[in-house]
């Protein structure tokens, strides 16, 4: 049973509304083609979860330029002017995460953990108006798990039932990711036969992706 | 000296301050360059938040991997014994205090150690990124930057910019000089000879304290 | 029926529970014989918590590799499309909500969904092992067992062991019958026609309400 | 700089009530001839932290059989008699804890956190004394960090500065215990040089790691 799809099919699997995860770090270890799609697609009203916004000519970077998220959480913006721009002029609702929290949260998202305890943003804006757990006389930060309706990622090698392998700085934000959403769509490099990758170094198991799309080589 | 030579005086300094063994995160820009100053008889390891540890010099053009790139989205490459992973792993080792230390820049750094370096607030938005849970994490906080920013003062007595972490830095190093955060204060123990005390207090906020044994900073 | 027909019979019936692509963790003991009355039609992946999913057959003693082995710490192996992990991703997927089954033994269960089978104090102590997590966090708890325990009944109003579960499990199958567990109590829904009704009731403390549509169990 | 010692200086690195941490799932993954020279040298009143209590004749489970504990804290002990006899007795204080919240405890005690929020054990004797946090209206219960003075792991392939590969089932609790211990030694079936392992396969970082010892090939 093969799980690999066209691209047209994984992009009406997206609704406009839909909260989606990208993985990816300053579009290293994004799934292009697949973002590529999406903006020639436009879905629109699009919650993003990412690491960061990328570049306006790269990844998410150009799903922001073309106005296609209402809210977006990540880590970093600064490599693209215009999400600050959008948040600036309050067009887009922009909410800045620690990176490592980040990663936390949709960890917890995806393990059933009821939150994050972190000490990262003790006095910082970004504890405000967040619930504090104090444990042995030490005070924490609450953070909640996240999820997502569709989750995008990619893969160096993916074999048909969905397990991947990652090559490099890719794994970042991919693996968190794909055990945190309905849906799940992996962009590979390469596809390959179940059974041909090593299960000693697959490091996102199948059971977790729902489909497959073919990419372009990096 | 101009902006490249400042920048690598201050790098060079900061590079003193490692020990054999250490595990090192450095931010983009001047923090990046300490890389090219560890001296030759001691084994410092560079982690990448982004997901590696073992961050090598960035390749020729002729053996660039798309997939390797360093946390300022630059490419990149792994030395012998590095190794990949996600960015929940990363930021364990961060968080979970096992980097002996980060070297971050800095908008405003005060005489209580308090950084702020992640935005100024309905002008420039770049987020956090890892920098919060670098500097809830590393055992050691060194701010490498230039003294002043058009001539303003950047060490202050007290930050006005939303802080990225509560009495996090150890020391501060600039092309003036070297400050070491203290409970009485900012004390400055290594002056750049081309400067007076009276000439670094001038370009300082806050009120140092200078060591009894204050040395040239070479 | 002796004790391996019985053990058959209801790892037979619990196997029909099966749906294609669902993800099975099935316990030691009993359950474990499920694995071997999957339909060949459908395409079921088990998973074992000690680190991997597609646990296959137990090796032959010429093939064994003592690096693989089952929950159960017996020679085991992994089919193509399998892959290795840690204890937190295992438990991730447990706890997460990514299991659509697990199939466990008990001491005891009772009418409301309760569950009794990591010991007996003063006496059995074997620890709740995976079993907490796996109540918590599957989506379907089935209880595979024999009906009674050396004549005693193990379906109770109510369990008097430490709990190992509140109100978690879905389905019971013994050799006698299949209950459901609902609001409003116990309900029978399969008999094996080696019983009457009376039989199943006399055997099971808690009082079962008999599905109108009362089917054989085959 | 190789990391490799002998198995003799490596014991000499555990004192005598110390707590330990030792990797493997019923002796799967255990560093079975570290395990053995531990017993041989007859170091008492250790806090035990492991899956399980494996069994009488193999891995730790001869150091319960030793009386080399004063505490052990595993998910599960049925496997060893002796450990349930210590533990009914009163002589050894033996702590049960689900699977899962195991794996995020010791995770958690590496990874900076301030604790773990889980449903499993709700309503339980596991949630008894603890401490709860309502988030939105649900009840989890805080589980608190784990850490260790010394980590016994076992790995596949462990490069001379730590790097660790992992083949089959062995991943289980290595991966998190090496970064939840003071001092982390492991024991390896084939030891490489540096730059040998691929480092998109390696899952310890050997930044984790002090020490490495050669075990038997299994």
């Amino acid at each position: 049973m093969s799980k690999v799809i066209e691209i047209q099919e994984a992009i009406d699997k997206i609704k406009d509304g839909d909260v989606i995860m990208v993985g990816g770090f300053l579009a290293c270890g994004t799934p292009l083609k697949i973002i590529d799609a999406l903006v020639e697609s436009g879905k629109k009203d699009l919650t993003l979860i990412c690491n960061d916004t990328s570049y306006v000519d790269r990844g998410v970077g150009k799903m922001v330029v073309a106005k296609q998220f209402k809210k977006i959480i990540a880590s970093h913006v600064g490599t693209n002017r215009e999400t600050g721009n959008q948040m600036n002029s309050g067009e887009t609702e922009v909410v800045l995460v620690p990176q490592g929290t980040l990663a936390e949260q949709v960890r917890a998202g995806g393990s059933g953990l009821g939150g994050v305890l972190t000490r990262t943003g003790i006095g910082t804006l970004v504890q405000e108006g967040k619930q504090m757990v104090e444990i042995d006389g030490v005070e924490w930060i609450l953070e909640k798990p996240l999820r997502a309706d569709v989750a995008l990622l990619y893969g160096t090698k993916v074999d048909k039932s969905g397990n991947i392998y990652y090559e490099g700085s890719t794994q970042n934000f991919n693996i968190l990711m794909a055990a945190a959403a309905d849906t799940v769509i992996v962009e590979a490099e390469e596809i390959v036969e179940v059974g041909e990758l090593n299960p000693n170094i697959v490091r996102t198991p199948g059971i977790f992706v729902s489909y497959i799309v073919q990419g372009d080589v990096l | 000296m101009d902006k490249n030579q400042i920048q690598d005086f201050v790098a060079k300094r900061v590079a003193a301050e490692l020990k054999d063994g250490d595990l090192v995160n450095l931010g983009i820009g001047l923090p990046t360059r300490v890389a090219n100053f560890v001296a030759d008889d001691i084994n410092v390891t560079f982690q990448s938040e982004n997901g590696f540890v073992g961050l090598g010099p960035a390749p020729d053009d002729s053996c660039i991997d798309m997939r390797i790139v360093t946390a300022g989205g630059t490419p990149s490459s792994i030395l012998p014994g590095g190794m990949f992973f996600d960015s929940s792993t990363s930021f364990s080792i961060i968080r979970g205090g096992h980097l002996d230390m980060t070297v971050l820049g800095a908008l405003q750094v005060d005489e209580k150690g308090n950084l702020a370096n992640y935005m100024i607030p309905g002008k420039m938005v770049p987020g956090m990124g890892g920098a919060m849970d670098l500097v809830a994490g590393a055992k050691q906080v060194v701010i490498a930057m230039e003294h002043t920013q058009k001539g303003n003062p950047k060490i202050l007595k007290e930050v006005n910019l939303p802080i990225t972490g509560v009495g996090v830095v150890d020391l501060i190093v600039t092309e003036m000089g070297v400050m070491k955060v203290t409970e009485e204060g900012l004390v400055l123990t290594e002056i750049n000879p081309e400067f007076t005390v009276e000439q670094v207090q001038e370009a300082t906020e806050a009120k140092l304290i200078i060591a009894d044994d204050l040395k040239e900073m070479v």
